[in-house]
């Protein structure tokens, strides 16, 4: 049984989740889409935290919300004029974006319901200290993950370095 | 006998071609023409020396003790080697037929090279027409000495192209060019009759040996097991097939139709491939393989009446023809029917077979006196410059030695005594009468047709009216010595070639034979051609309507027959008409529009296929996730309801 | 490796691609080509020489110079290289033709440097296939041999050359594909009792390996596959439209060795592996090949265009071949291989007289030209002298092969064989029409265009290329017997005696 | 009540959803960066959530969300970088109209 608090919190962002993502799916102007999605990532964020992994909500909202949302909007302001509305969308075009949408929901949704399995409790868990997280991801050993980190630190690499270049005035 | 003089009798035309044909453009005319001469004259020398040897020698090579003439292979080189068996030899044999014709061929050729000297002075071209010469020499000689069958395709198929290059020899000349193409196709065809009779032949015989075949023609018909093929035996369409090669070449009906045309050749070529030499290798070749022959009576009679009705159709279109050339043409025509008929009645029952030794004479008698003929037609050609005799008239005045020989060849081929025509004539004519009374009287009567014809021509040349010749700026006269030396030597040969011993020389079974005439059918054929050439004397002798009105009269008759009986343009309808137009084009149409139709609809129809796909790689993202889901989703989907079942 | 002569037949070419590499101008590109196909033509001369005397001195096997080196063991794919009698002559044919395709394309433009290295890569092709008794490398090198054509056709081509060249290309791999099956299905019933599977032609003949149920589906695939490169009837519709558009050394390098590679292969793989199967399902392909005969030659009749004509002339000469080949006899086959030794010669000099002409009078309609015997003398003789040969003038080569041919063919005991022996025999009548109307339209008769009397005649390296040409072609017609001794010898009489025919 | 496991997947579930949605009907392409961002989110949190849920002691969900980030950052600068030349050349970012790529 959890505490009022913690349901509550949950609803709100469960709420928000669905609302903003639809939203920003749906809403016209593009720069609303992007707050839109700042406030899902928010929402997300906010799972992490409920998660007890503090630190990956931090960096989400640092990274995706800090950095890559604001990455978005520089380049909607650079791309587009204030008040810019897209097009209406085709009707069949929706129709067929609902399609998918709705088949995925359901067939995902029964698949789901379908598994008691998925009704587990949370379980405890202790904090998951900065020492923890370091020693793993830099670790060799059991459940180490250097590999991979320097694997995507050498992508970071190559994407910056693509970035100037794609982007650079010729 | 030593092997040296007739490899060289045929190394040094050859080698003559060869060298005028390479080196002739570097030197001049003349040169090249004294060296042509030349070389044919040591050839003809030799040949000579050869004939001799064989006749008179009396070598047992070439005689047995009981006076019997006998075959001798003088070389023979292994050429090609098929199968054991199957072997085409180079070789040299000598016999009988084929000394004759090695003296008859030297002889015009000579004549006609040292005639040429004069006619072709000053022609472009003129080292090339040596070369030729030479080649046409080479290859004719290569074809009467040939020891197999398949030697003598070879150099009959040498013949027909140096008889094309000498017929196009004008070649700026579209006429000359269509005539020349005609004489290679008509005889290349019948050539493929020939090819095909060989193949037959040989796969039974199993082998190209003429020896081999006519010495046993039994085992010939033997070999063939009595196997028929549509009704005849194998051995009689082997043997019609070959008949058809020479039928090809020596022009017989429907054959005939390209040497009228090949008179646009040079008349010295006429003479000598036209009317003396390479027009007879269909009767030589059938003499070549009489004994064979023998053996199917069904063959014999086609040659026949193949041979009576070319006679008889050629004798009257040369009735009606303006061009004198062809007047000569189709006398030739009619006089290689008159062989053909002598072969195909001769049976060695009758008269020890004097049909062929009659055929035989006949053949060199007249390539005597129609060579003289013809060089008589290139002396009036060359000083009147038409091809027609309402151009000339009168001429005996003008061309005295031109026209006693002419007069001399008109004589020999009419049948009168003493001259030539008349004994080889006579002795076809015994040989017909023999073998069944209706080929004599219709083989007399195309003699006197013949009288008729060739006097209507002389007198129409030499009496007749006499044009004015001044106004058209020059006076007609006698050609240069070298051309009418050939004609003195050839008039002298018409006038005693009668009276060689043929019969000792010259039989199909190399048995010596003595001619005795035939007095009633000698005093029948002599009355015919005498009142033959009374009513042309009478037609033509001075210019009168007479003819004109007779013309009239059977002005149906007289046009077909003056159209040659319609035959060119019914080769023409079939060529153009049927192969080109029905069978070529519809052809080339269906290879370019059906079978390439296919292929390329089968192009077609991967670009149009691979269009239609082509959509879905859209290269849209968009779309490609949207069919990804569904199809992932599709999948779930499938699997869920496996799961629930 | 470099003991055995053969090898050298692929170097050479090599060498001469690096060489070719180092050109710096078109002086230099010449001497590479004329100089490596010299020494082609020299190494092709000793090959004869060496061989004959091998033979003199008795050696009976079936080839000669016999060499393998493993190439990729686990599929026992070696370099098996090993020349027979008809190898040795397909390899002095091909070499002349290179030799005079550089001579005819000496004034080649553009790009002659690529030229030349797409045509000596093509060479490489054709020597290797010749010199190889691997299946796998001899399909290998036969690949080689058809890719350069599309570049060659499609870059320095004429006319409709794009077309040409993708259809050339594509019937080509069309046939590649039957082939590849054929054999792949070769070697993996090469060994039918267990054992190692091989690629090797001599040991599958020896063992006389494929079963007969299989040689039934293998046989169609490898003849037809090689058929297409031979233009059999219905698959030769790439040969006039690839021949119209190539350039001159190619068109000669094409139908005068490539379209032979057909021919050999059809012989060497289709038949010499799997003789049964073409005994009993000859009859079809006869037909075909029958067809193929006497349909060129109609064809070519009524063509405007001079290298139509001669494509379709093509049709019908290889047609010949395959039908020579088909009829398994000694004597036929011999014909066939002489046969596409001369129409090698004749077809290649052919197509250098076209290219000179065109190259003068910028057209090959007939129509369009006459009177060339006054204009150029010396290439008007040429084109009568190999039209001759092409319609089997005694003294020529082409006379001595279709006569081989027919009268090997009419030796069949079987009545359907001889009747279509009769049936090829008519093309030499329709031979004669199209060659004459062609030397009568284009060669004699009036000048047609007046701009053509200022046209000169052929220069020296052109009259080099032909007068070689003439002097083999007048050699295998005058001097058969050696050729045919040469050849004849290949067929091992044991191959007709396991089935009993002749 | 209990906040199991499942009430996480819903949302995510649902966001990811709207990505798809998005990402097929949207013609800008910003906007279907966006959608992407969104479901890569869902996916995230689905990688947490089972960590949390049925793997607790271990953080390998965790350190894959932390990688996913990361490399969601440097693809969309990527892509941003990409978008912005596009507009340069095409002035215009609509997918449907730029074609000029394709063979």
């Amino acid at each position: 049984m959890e505490s009022v608090g913690s349901i509550i919190m949950y609803l709100i962002i469960a709420l928000a989740i669905i609302v903003f993502s639809v939203l920003a799916v749906t809403t016209r102007k593009i720069l609303r889409s992007a707050t839109y999605l700042l406030f899902t990532l928010f929402a997300t964020a906010g799972i992490y935290f409920m998660m007890d992994y503090q630190f990956l909500g931090a960096v989400q909202i640092a990274v995706y919300a800090g950095g890559i949302v604001v990455l978005v909007v520089f380049s909607i302001l650079l791309t587009s004029k204030p008040g810019d509305k897209a097009e209406k969308l085709a009707s069949k075009r929706r129709a067929i974006g609902l399609l998918a949408a709705f088949a995925m929901l359901g067939v995902s949704g029964y698949a789901l319901l379908s598994r008691c399995g998925f009704f587990a409790q949370l379980p405890a868990m202790g904090d998951v200290t900065m020492d923890q997280i370091g020693d793993q991801l830099l670790g060799t050993g059991q459940g180490g993950m250097l590999l991979p980190f320097e694997a995507i630190s050498v992508l970071l690499l190559a994407c910056i370095i693509g970035g100037i270049v794609v982007a650079r005035k010729r | 006998m030593d092997q040296i003089t007739p490899l060289l009798i045929l190394a040094l035309p050859l080698c003559m071609f060869l060298f005028l044909g390479l080196a002739g453009n570097k030197m001049s005319h003349k040169m090249a023409g004294i060296l042509g001469t030349l070389g044919m004259g040591v050839t003809l020398i030799l040949a000579y020396s050869t004939a001799f040897t064989y006749f008179f020698s009396g070598n047992p090579d070439f005689i047995d003790a009981a006076g019997n003439r006998l075959q001798s292979v003088i070389f023979d080189f292994t050429w090609l080697e098929f199968t054991e068996n199957l072997v085409i030899k180079l070789g040299f044999l000598l016999d009988p037929i084929s000394a004759m014709m090695l003296v008859v061929i030297t002889t015009i050729s000579f004549m006609v090279h040292l005639y040429s000297l004069g006619y072709m002075h000053g022609e472009k071209g003129f080292q090339r027409y040596y070369a030729f010469l030479s080649l046409f020499s080479f290859s004719m000689l290569g074809l009467v000495v040939a020891t197999n069958i398949f030697q003598m395709y070879i150099f009959w198929e040498l013949v027909g192209a140096s008889s094309y290059l000498l017929i196009g020899f004008y070649y700026t000349k579209p006429s000359a060019v269509s005539a020349s193409k005609k004489a290679f196709i008509v005889t290349r065809f019948a050539d493929l009759g020939f090819l095909i009779g060989i193949l037959i032949l040989s796969f039974f015989t199993e082998t190209f040996n003429f020896i081999d075949m006519t010495s046993a023609p039994e085992n010939v018909l033997a070999s063939t097991g009595g196997a028929t093929f549509m009704g005849a035996s194998v051995l009689t369409w082997a043997l019609v097939l070959i008949f058809m090669g020479g039928m090809g070449k020596s022009a017989m009906m429907p054959l005939h139709i390209w040497l009228p045309d090949a008179m646009e050749g040079p008349t010295p070529v006429s003479a000598l491939i036209h009317a003396a030499t390479m027009v007879v290798a269909g009767v030589y070749l059938v003499a070549r393989m009489f004994p064979v022959y023998l053996m199917e009576e069904a063959a014999l009679t086609i040659v026949t009446v193949v041979g009576a009705l070319t006679a008889l159709y050629a004798a009257i279109v040369a009735c009606t023809q303006v061009d004198i050339k062809r007047v000569l043409a189709f006398s030739t025509i009619s006089q290689i029917a008159f062989m053909m008929v002598a072969l195909g009645v001769a049976r060695p029952e009758i008269h020890e077979g004097v049909g062929y030794m009659a055929s035989m004479f006949h053949l060199f008698t007249h390539a005597m006196f129609k060579a003289l003929l013809f060089l008589g037609a290139g002396a009036l050609i060359h000083a009147v410059h038409s091809n027609d005799y309402t151009a000339m008239g009168g001429l005996r005045k003008y061309m005295p030695i031109t026209h006693i020989t002419f007069l001399i060849g008109c004589l020999a081929i009419a049948g009168i005594p003493p001259f030539a025509g008349f004994f080889s004539k006579d002795e076809i004519l015994v040989a017909a009468f023999e073998n069944n009374m209706l080929w004599g009287l219709w083989m007399t009567a195309v003699a006197g047709l013949t009288a008729f014809y060739m006097f209507r021509l002389y007198y129409r040349i030499f009496w007749w009216n006499t044009p004015d010749y001044e106004k058209h700026g020059h006076v007609p006269h006698d050609a240069p010595w070298t051309m009418t030396l050939p004609l003195i030597i050839l008039a002298t040969v018409s006038i005693v070639a009668g009276f060689i011993p043929f019969g000792e020389l010259v039989t199909w079974n190399r048995e010596a034979y003595h001619i005795h005439l035939n007095w009633t059918v000698a005093t029948t054929s002599v009355l015919v051609a005498v009142v033959a050439i009374l009513i042309a004397t009478v037609m033509y002798r001075k210019e009168n309507a007479i003819s004109d009105k007779i013309a009239n009269s059977v002005k149906g008759l007289w046009t077909a027959a003056y159209n040659r009986f319609y035959f060119d343009e019914l080769y023409i309808f079939i060529t153009h008409k049927i192969i080109f137009n029905l069978v070529s084009r519809p052809i080339a149409w269906f290879d370019r529009h059906i079978i390439d139709g296919t292929m390329d609809m089968f192009a077609t129809m991967a670009h149009k296929a691979s269009g239609a796909i082509k959509g879905l790689q859209s290269g849209s993202i968009q779309t490609y996730v949207l069919v990804y889901l569904l199809g992932a989703l599709l999948l779930g989907v499938v699997t869920v309801v496996c799961v629930m079942l | 490796m470099f003991e055995n002569i053969l090898i050298y037949f692929v170097v050479i070419p090599l060498v001469m691609l690096g060489g070719l590499a180092l050109c710096k101008n078109i002086k230099q590109i010449r001497a590479v080509a004329v100089v490596g196909s010299l020494a082609l033509v020299g190494l092709s001369i000793a090959l004869l020489l060496g061989y004959l005397e091998q033979r003199a001195a008795g050696a009976t096997a079936e080839m000669l110079y016999v060499d393998s080196w493993s190439w990729f063991a686990p599929l026992n794919i070696n370099l098996a290289v090993g020349v027979d009698g008809i190898s040795v002559a397909m390899l002095l044919l091909s070499a002349i033709i290179l030799l005079t395709g550089s001579f005819a394309s000496w004034k080649i433009e553009p790009l002659p440097k690529e030229f030349f290295l797409w045509l000596i890569l093509l060479s490489i092709g054709v020597f290797g296939f010749f010199i190889s008794i691997d299946l796998f490398t001899m399909f290998m090198f036969y690949e080689v041999a058809l890719i350069p054509m599309y570049l060659l056709i499609g870059v320095w081509g004429s006319g409709n050359k794009n077309y040409s060249a993708m259809k050339l290309t594509l019937m080509l791999m069309g046939g590649s594909a039957f082939l590849m099956l054929g054999l792949i299905g070769i070697y993996y019933h090469s060994a039918p009792e267990g054992g190692q599977l091989t690629w090797n032609i001599i040991e599958i003949a020896q063992n006389n390996a494929i079963e007969k149920d299989w040689q039934y589906f293998l046989f169609p695939m490898t003849f037809v596959g090689f058929g297409v490169l031979g233009a059999m009837f219905p698959f030769h519709t790439w040969s006039p439209d690839g021949h119209a558009s190539a350039p001159t050394a190619v068109s000669m390098l094409h139908a005068g060795v490539l379209m032979k590679l057909g021919g050999y292969g059809c012989f060497r793989v289709a038949i010499y592996l799997m003789p049964e199967a073409a005994n009993e399902l000859a009859w079809i392909f006869l037909i075909l090949t029958g067809i193929s005969v006497v349909y060129g030659a109609f064809s070519a009749c009524v063509q405007t265009d001079l290298k139509y004509i001669n494509a379709y002339s093509s049709v019908s000469h290889c047609g010949l071949v395959l039908f020579a080949i088909l009829m398994l006899n000694t004597t036929a086959m011999t014909g066939a291989i002489m046969q596409m030794l001369s129409h090698g010669l004749m077809t290649a000099l052919f197509f250098a007289l076209i290219g000179m002409i065109y190259g003068r009078t910028h057209t090959r309609d007939i129509r369009m030209m006459g009177g060339l015997m006054k204009i150029m003398p010396f290439l008007a003789v040429c084109y009568v002298i190999a039209g001759m040969a092409s319609l089997g003038l005694p003294g020529l080569s082409g006379f001595v092969a279709e006569m081989t041919i027919f009268i090997g063919s009419f030796q069949h005991t079987d009545m359907f064989h001889r009747v279509f022996t009769i049936v090829a025999c008519c093309s030499i009548v329709i031979t004669a029409v199209y060659i004459l109307r062609v030397v009568g339209k284009l060669l004699f008769g009036p000048v047609q265009d007046k701009h053509h009397l200022e046209l000169t005649d052929a220069t020296w390296w052109e009259r080099l290329s032909t007068i070689t040409l003439i002097v083999c072609v007048a050699a295998i017609g005058c001097f058969p017997n050696f050729f045919n001794d040469l050849i004849k010898f290949t067929f091992s009489p044991e191959i007709f005696t396991v089935l009993g025919i002749n | 009540m209990d906040i199991t496991l499942m009430y996480y997947l819903i949302p995510s579930l649902v966001m990811f959803c709207c990505g798809v949605y998005g990402f097929i009907t949207r013609k800008n392409m910003i906007a279907i960066l966006i959608s992407l961002e969104l479901m890569l989110n869902a996916v995230d949190i689905n990688f947490v959530v089972f960590n949390r849920f049925l793997f607790p002691g271990q953080l390998e969900g965790m350190f894959f969300t932390l990688f996913a980030i990361a490399i969601a950052a440097a693809e969309t600068a990527l892509a941003i970088a990409i978008i912005i030349n596009i507009f340069r050349v095409a002035k215009n970012i609509d997918v449907r109209d730029l074609t000029k790529m394709k063979f």
